[in-house]
């Protein structure tokens, strides 16, 4: 009797054993409840879709194989350079040409004469509207790191994430000065970039605006380097900069304003020249998770041309 | 055995060891478990009581009572945790300690007993009997084991068979084999792909033999089930469709067959079914016709209903007796005539059930086209009196929700679609384009803008809805949670053919025979093109392409695109107000008196 | 003690030769194929003297250290050898079992184990992509070499699950023969899953469902230990029951055993006949003499064994077909099969998916398979064709799996009608573990 | 009979243990081949590597578990699915990859507006990651092994938000190198490999090498 019981306990505990097995094995249940420690990123994107004040109109797909600038040029016509390559597009968003040349394009601008000047890494060379090679200057450094390029009537600055730096040069490729750097007597912070995004632009009245990335802020340096200005907050809601280091991109609508593009939290946003948020262009909803490098141009009409190298388009927003 | 006496009083003592350590193991059991569970139930980490401190703070940011206390309750958190953690490792380590103690006395108790002798067990044991025995065991054993594996098999083969058979199917499909490439047309070969018979697996059958209650989205999108394709919203994503025939000299005709009665419905595909209706004053038919063939497989009349009224229905000669396509879900199709008569009929043309839903107060004729929603049966009933949607049941006809509407007559028939996470469908009808949950009949959102009788049905594409109608207006509308309007434009506008929109565009055809091209989002136009003929077919959008018809039979094939391109015109020989019903490679076109496959 | 190493951050290189063996560990040129998306920055420039520290990266434990523990199995397995055929002593091989269990179980943490080897092999066998570190590989062998010469010395006391097992047996009870012959099917379903899932590249179930790798890591979760604990408990009663009705190990060293050279004998010199072994075995692996002739005459069982022999590709075939209807369950265990079905769900969610596919609204609550997924980029039908290719291995391997296990019971019933004839209490050469508990029953000593 | 027995079992015998042989012999040859094709880092200079379909993994003999970062997605499982508690998965700080920033992805919460360390600012459930100051405007994190648990919520807000210096990695001193490891098992994204025993680390980085690559390049180019 003793044994039996001894037996029928042991293999009531074997038979458990195997069954705890079977069912684990073949049980089709959700594999795993929720993360305990999930960072509910999706609160953060959300954003009140009533305050969107622009709708996309348009949208162009190049078929560049990495797309990284964009720029606006005569005739609002759309320029689109990337890897090994730059294409052309008519306000409508027809195709209107393209060429192509070595090197990963990662800033380009246009001067009044129709030459496009393309930054890649460490150097920058000029090519006309047909794509002739014009000019190519020397490499700055190995460590340079160019993101933007902007031109007044007669000085290329360009900014170096590399070298956390903005130069002034002249049309030849002739460097002028150095600007941004540390200086406490002129009260000149220095630029923190922590992630190779770095932009400039020149304002309405030829003036010269930096992103220090790092600071959330955007300043305004006169052309032989003083800082005259800034403004810019960081914060993860609407009216601020979020993450480490925004605005990664911006420009400027034709009243003054400001046309700002952040990654982290991917948005494009007005603010006022003064620095007021004014309304989304686009919010986070409108991007893929985990897009970086949104390059903006504006054109004659405001509409706001918007590279998203995520997604390979150029889309373009226009005021509701 | 030397000495029997301090052996016994070693073993005694070990016994008591053993038994205090088991006791010892057992609490330390106990408690570990309890910990466990205790650290389950409540996570210190993830308190509660922390994110509402937190969230609280966030408001009242200057609160530096409320910062202490959520400092405190962090590091009491933290605490518990780690805390937690080092009970649990140190209980094991004692547990751990405490089995090792019992274990090496009970095995110390063996060394010293194990010299004693055992007693020669009783008899010995039958040897041959229990031979015999074991075979038969095993015999039993393994036959119980393959019943078991086939039951098993047979009992979770409805979904998980039907899964990877759909994988299997997918997985190998090119967007779309409906059968039609080989001209035999095999059938039993419809969905089943080559790669799927070769490895046997009869699961992959269970698309032919439907298991669950409604088709997937795969399924439907490879068919055509109701009118305007799959949502009803004039987009088919079938392959290969042809762009040149001539009804008049049969070229690219591949068969042509006589429609017993006359109907201005449209034509409904599902695997290698077609099916559409016919009604005269007397009589109504629905018509099951072979798409590989031409044959008409079955008809079945529409009669006996129960409540179906004697006197015919007063229609208008352009809407006649049989407007309202039908609709299927593969299991079962449905039909609707000018009288209210309701009809299921099974895959093979057997009355599943039939109703009436009253004579509708409609002065031209009911004419909006049934839908599916799963196996729910959309019927919009916007007559005079009463204007309703409802769902039926399309297993048994039982009506599941009615939600009435306040709005006018209307024409245009409903749509599916996706919008964010949500199923809606979508009605139009004076005065406002109506959003409903097709589960529960729930009104979802309405709103104003668009007027008159309503004929058109409406487009959708890209989260916007394009609603039109004659002396109305064209409005653009962007769905979401506040639907708002994001263009109009009156400048052409239609009676009867339904709009049709992709990502880039909308394509609009007038009654009166002009097509037009805006853009989608911003509502600019791009073209428009007059064909001189009036088009009373809505249009469709495959491939890339609009398939227009005019009355006269001539189909108008234009390029989707942002410039006018006609690509060709193809004339069916007869006159035709319905709308083209496409598979991979095939076009179905209802004339007047014929239907027609083009295709190889 | 493992030693941490550190990563050079700005290319100092740490100072050469600390140790005896240095692994440049540059982690630097590991994947650059994602680096590219990622654009190279320099570190900001810091004006204070801070030095940057380096990313410390762990080793893990020395390449050689494995091949010390083949080395050690062999020893082990040679000494036990010594034990059980010349030295036939209980307890020595008691003590060396408490080594085993000590080093294979304890040190080692029960991970390389001839066990779980056996899916290494097979994964290796149909993945070429599969790495199969040669101490696997002869972990996998030498414990069978040494059973087809000397019977299963390794389940004596190398193996540390048997030993953890044996010490549990504090009551063992005889099992019916019957109940030994059907619970000794489940051996061989367990090594046929093991081998199909292994060889699917779907999962080790036997690893996942390693009874005492948790004791011995002291480092489990709940579920592992309560799994662990259940499975003692029997062991109580039912003597080593993983290496009785489960270890999938087990099939394969029964069989070679069956044909070893040299086995265990219980007696030393000539049987007295004296029965005090016949229940000393805990595995009721002892056959007791058989000198009464089968009650089956001998054409009969010619007859007997001719329809048997017939009938064997009948069955291999039977069992075959259910296998192989099993393929949708067996394949629903792998992974990519599970994504699959809920992307199908998910899809069927935006249900019959009338209308279009939005592009503004993002799905919030999507499990994280599916986040996987969409992140991953493939399409809809590259996750349905991986699956179905799965599904498609797992058709043939159903048909293999219910192959073998028919064969295994044909054969199982075959060896029962052959005829026996012996005199002597002997051990059943294919179930016998030479754990040396009949030795000491027996009365004639060497 | 005996010796007809004995025969047989011999003849048994004899066909076990060449088909153990067999088995050896073609996966040590196997393995030996894939050996001599140098693979794994020096994949390059094999010649075929394009057509080549082995694991880097291939080039050493010994393999452990390890989590790519670039595929990792943060679900939470390294913490809960590891068979260690804590979790053998640590999250790995690449200094070289950190911008030093103030505000901190990793490290705050979402919507902190006062930089600092106080306890409700911390991202991190249990304070693991420590943050010291270096210099205006630089701060340096630094990840606590003893309290981490792998949960790779530090992981996602620095991926996000930054530059994605902090990673999850699995800490080969505490990993047992299972069989199959478990988080493997259930990982979402497939982000776990075995990876050669040398070089257990799938760190991703900005690179010194890739730098000086692009420097090398830039000098031929001028």
């Amino acid at each position: 009797m003793k044994q039996k019981i001894f037996i029928i306990t042991g293999l009531v505990l074997l038979v458990g054993v195997i069954a705890i097995m079977l069912a684990d094995l073949f049980s089709s249940k959700k594999a795993d409840k929720a993360n305990p420690y999930d960072y509910k990123m999706g609160e953060l994107r959300k954003t009140d879709i009533t305050c969107n004040g622009y709708i996309e109109q348009l949208t162009i797909k190049p078929a560049l194989e990495e797309i990284h600038a964009v720029a606006c040029g005569s005739g609002d016509r759309i320029y689109v350079a990337g890897k090994n390559g730059l294409e052309i597009y008519q306000v409508n968003g027809k195709p209107d040409g393209n060429f192509r040349f070595e090197g990963v394009a990662s800033c380009m601008a246009l001067d009044k004469k129709g030459r496009i000047f393309i930054g890649m890494q460490d150097h920058v060379e000029v090519f006309d509207q047909l794509g002739k090679p014009c000019n190519k200057w020397k490499s700055i450094s190995t460590e340079s790191l160019l993101t933007c390029i902007a031109l007044t009537d007669s000085y290329v600055y360009l900014a170096d994430a590399g070298k956390k730096i903005v130069y002034r040069y002249d049309m030849n490729g002739r460097l002028i000065n150095r600007i941004g750097e540390k200086d406490p007597q002129k009260n000149v912070p220095g630029f923190i970039i922590p992630s190779p995004y770095f932009d400039l632009g020149i304002g309405k009245k030829g003036e010269l605006w930096v992103a220090n990335t790092g600071r959330h802020s955007l300043e305004q340096f006169s052309s032989d380097g003083a800082l005259n200005s800034a403004w810019g907050e960081a914060s993860m809601s609407a009216d601020g900069f979020c993450g480490c280091c925004n605005p990664s991109h911006f420009a400027f609508l034709s009243d003054g304003s400001f046309v700002t593009s952040e990654k982290g939290i991917e948005r494009v946003k007005i603010y006022s020249p003064q620095g007021k948020y004014v309304c989304m262009v686009a919010p986070p909803s409108a991007f893929v998770e985990g897009t970086k490098g949104l390059d903006l141009a504006v054109d004659s009409k405001d509409r706001i041309i918007v590279l998203d190298p995520e997604k390979k388009q150029v889309r373009i927003f226009v005021k509701k | 055995m030397k000495t029997g006496k301090p052996s016994l009083n070693t073993i005694k003592l070990l016994e008591n060891i053993s038994l205090g350590s088991a006791v010892f193991a057992v609490v330390l059991c106990v408690l570990i478990i309890v910990n466990f569970l205790q650290v389950r139930r409540a996570d210190p980490l993830n308190s509660p009581a922390m994110t509402v401190l937190i969230e609280k703070l966030q408001n009242d940011p200057a609160n530096d009572q409320l910062r202490q206390e959520i400092r405190t309750l962090d590091l009491l958190a933290r605490k518990a945790f780690f805390t937690a953690q080092w009970q649990v490792r140190t209980g094991g380590y004692l547990l751990f300690i405490s089995i090792l103690v019992l274990v090496s006395c009970i095995k110390a108790i063996e060394l010293i007993r194990s010299k004693l002798p055992e007693e020669p067990a009783g008899k010995p044991v039958m040897f041959w009997e229990t031979r015999i025995l074991k075979r038969n065991w095993l015999v039993y054993s393994g036959i119980a084991l393959v019943v078991l594996t086939l039951l098993l098999a047979w009992l979770t083969h409805n979904d998980l068979g039907n899964a990877g058979g759909r994988e299997q199917g997918a997985g190998n499909r090119e967007p779309g084999t409906v059968n039609r490439e080989s001209g035999s047309g095999s059938r039993d070969t419809a969905t089943t792909s080559p790669d799927s018979r070769v490895t046997g697996h009869d699961s992959s059958s269970s698309i032919l033999h439907p298991a669950s209650d409604y088709p997937n989205m795969q399924e439907v999108k490879n068919n055509f089930p109701c009118f305007r394709g799959p949502g009803s919203i004039g987009v088919s994503e079938r392959t290969g469709i042809p762009t040149s025939w001539d009804g008049t000299s049969g070229k690219n005709v591949r068969w042509k067959t006589v429609i017993p009665l006359p109907g201005y419905n449209s034509p409904l595909i599902w695997n290698d079914k077609l099916f559409l209706s016919g009604a005269s004053e007397s009589k109504r038919e629905v018509y099951c016709i072979d798409a590989v063939s031409g044959k008409i497989l079955w008809t079945s009349a529409v009669d006996k209903i129960p409540g179906s009224p004697s006197q015919v229905p007063g229609v208008s000669k352009e809407t006649g007796l049989a407007a309202p396509s039908l609709a299927t879900e593969g299991r079962r199709v449905y039909a609707i005539f000018a009288n209210g008569d309701l009809i299921a009929l099974d895959m093979d043309g057997k009355k599943v059930w039939a109703k009436n839903l009253g004579m509708p107060a409609n002065h031209y004729g009911h004419s909006s086209s049934l839908i599916m929603y799963r196996d729910i049966l959309i019927v919009q009933y916007d007559q005079r009196s009463g204007p309703a949607v409802m769902g039926l049941s399309g297993k048994t006809g039982e009506q599941l929700w009615k939600t009435p509407r306040n709005v006018k007559i209307s024409w245009a028939s409903p749509s599916l679609v996706t919008i964010g996470k949500r199923i809606e469908l979508l009605l139009a009808a004076e005065p406002c384009v109506a959003s409903y949950d097709p589960l529960t009949g729930k009104e979802l959102w309405k709103l104003d803008c668009i007027s008159g009788e309503v004929g058109p049905s409406l487009a959708y594409a890209n989260l916007i809805v394009f609603s039109v109608n004659e002396y109305s207006t064209l409005s653009a509308i962007r769905t979401g949670e506040n639907p708002k309007v994001l263009w109009e434009n009156n400048e052409f506008l239609s009676d009867v053919p339904s709009p049709v929109a992709n990502d880039d565009f909308l394509f609009l055809v007038t009654s009166y025979g002009t097509a037009v091209c805006y853009d989608a989002t911003v509502g600019t136009k791009y073209w428009e093109h007059d064909f001189g003929t009036p088009v009373y077919s809505s249009p469709m959008l495959a491939e890339g392409k609009i398939y227009i018809m005019d009355k006269k039979g001539l189909m108008h094939i234009i390029k989707a695109g942002k410039e006018f391109s006609q690509i060709s015109q193809c004339p069916l020989g007869e006159g035709s107000f319905c709308t083209p019903a496409f598979t991979n490679g095939h076009i179905f076109l209802r004339g007047d008196k014929n239907l027609y496959c083009i295709g190889k | 003690m493992r030693r941490i190493k550190s990563i050079p951050a700005k290319g100092l290189k740490t100072p050469a030769g600390t140790t005896a063996r240095t692994f440049i560990l540059t982690f630097f040129s590991v994947l650059f194929s994602t680096a590219m998306a990622v654009r190279r920055f320099p570190k900001p420039e810091f004006e204070t003297n801070y030095i940057q520290p380096s990313t410390q990266i762990p080793v893990p434990r020395a390449e050689l250290l494995a091949y010390l523990d083949v080395f050690v199995l062999l020893v082990s397995l040679s000494i036990v050898t010594w034990l059980i055929l010349k030295k036939r002593s209980r307890l020595w091989v008691f003590a060396m079992s408490v080594f085993s269990l000590a080093y294979f179980g304890f040190y080692r943490e029960g991970c390389v184990c001839s066990i779980g080897a056996i899916q290494n092999v097979s994964l290796a066998l149909f993945d070429n992509t599969f790495v199969l570190p040669l101490s696997v590989l002869l972990f996998f062998i030498l414990p069978l070499v040494f059973t087809a010469f000397f019977g299963r010395t390794f389940c004596a006391a190398v193996c540390p699950f048997g030993a953890m097992q044996d010490f549990f047996a504090f009551k063992p009870q005889a099992l019916s023969s019957r109940l030994n012959t059907v619970l000794g099917i489940l051996p061989y379903l367990y090594l046929g899953l093991a081998v199909l899932f292994a060889a699917t590249g779907t999962d080790f179930i036997i690893c996942r469902y390693d009874p005492f790798v948790g004791i011995f890591r002291f480092n489990a979760s709940f579920g592992m230990f309560l799994f662990s604990g259940i499975l003692l408990l029997s062991g109580v009663f039912i003597a080593r029951p993983y290496c009785r009705f489960l270890c999938p190990y087990g099939v394969l060293l029964n069989w070679t055993s069956r044909f070893s050279r040299r086995h265990l004998t219980i007696t030393p010199k000539e049987c007295i006949q004296c029965r005090l072994c016949e229940h000393s075995c805990p595995y009721d692996a002892i056959e007791v003499p058989v000198t009464s002739k089968s009650p089956e005459s001998r054409p009969v069982r010619v007859r007997k064994m001719m329809i048997l022999t017939v009938f064997v590709p009948f069955i291999v075939l039977v069992f075959g077909y259910a296998g192989s209807r099993m393929q949708d369950t067996l394949a629903g265990v792998d992974s990519r099969v599970k994504l699959a079905k809920e992307v199908m769900a998910l899809s069927g969610k935006q249900d019959a998916g009338y209308g279009m596919q939005d592009a503004g609204y993002k799905m919030q609550d999507d499990s994280y398979e599916i986040k996987a997924y969409k992140a991953s980029g493939k399409t809809e039908s590259q996750v349905y064709s991986e699956a179905s290719a799965v599904v498609k291995k797992f058709y043939i391997g159903g048909w293999l799996f219910g192959g073998f296990i028919g064969l295994a019971i044909a054969l199982m019933i075959g060896g029962r009608i052959m005829p026996v004839y012996r005199t002597d209490y002997v051990t059943s050469k294919g179930r016998c573990f030479s754990c040396l508990r009949c030795v000491d029953y027996c009365p004639v000593k060497s | 009979m005996p010796n007809r027995r004995e025969f047989l079992n011999t003849l048994m015998r004899g066909g076990i243990l060449a088909a153990l042989g067999l088995l050896s012999v073609s996966l040590v040859l196997r393995s030996r081949d894939k050996n001599s094709c140098s693979n794994g880092f020096a994949c390059s200079s094999c010649g075929k590597s394009q057509g080549c379909s082995l694991p880097a993994a291939l080039e050493a003999r010994q393999t452990v578990w390890q989590l790519d970062p670039s595929k990792c997605i943060q679900c939470g499982r390294c913490a809960t699915n590891c068979v260690m508690t804590p979790s053998a998965v640590k999250c790995t700080h690449a200094y070289a990859m950190c911008g030093y920033c103030d505000l901190c992805g990793g490290y705050l919460k979402p919507g902190t507006k006062t930089l600092d360390t106080a306890a409700e600012h911390q991202l991190c459930p249990t304070n693991a990651l420590k943050r010291k100051f270096i210099e205006d405007p630089f701060f340096e994190y630094t990840v606590d092994e003893q309290l981490c648990i792998g949960c790779g919520k530090c992981v996602k807000g620095c991926s996000a938000f930054g530059n994605g210096s902090l990673q999850l990695q699995v800490r080969h001193d505490r990993c047992k190198n299972c069989n199959e490891c478990s988080i493997a098992r259930s990982c979402p994204s497939q982000a776990f490999s075995r990876v050669p025993a040398n070089k257990p680390s799938l760190l991703k980085s900005f690179g010194k090498e890739s730098l000086e690559e692009a420097g090398r390049k830039g000098e031929l180019n001028a």
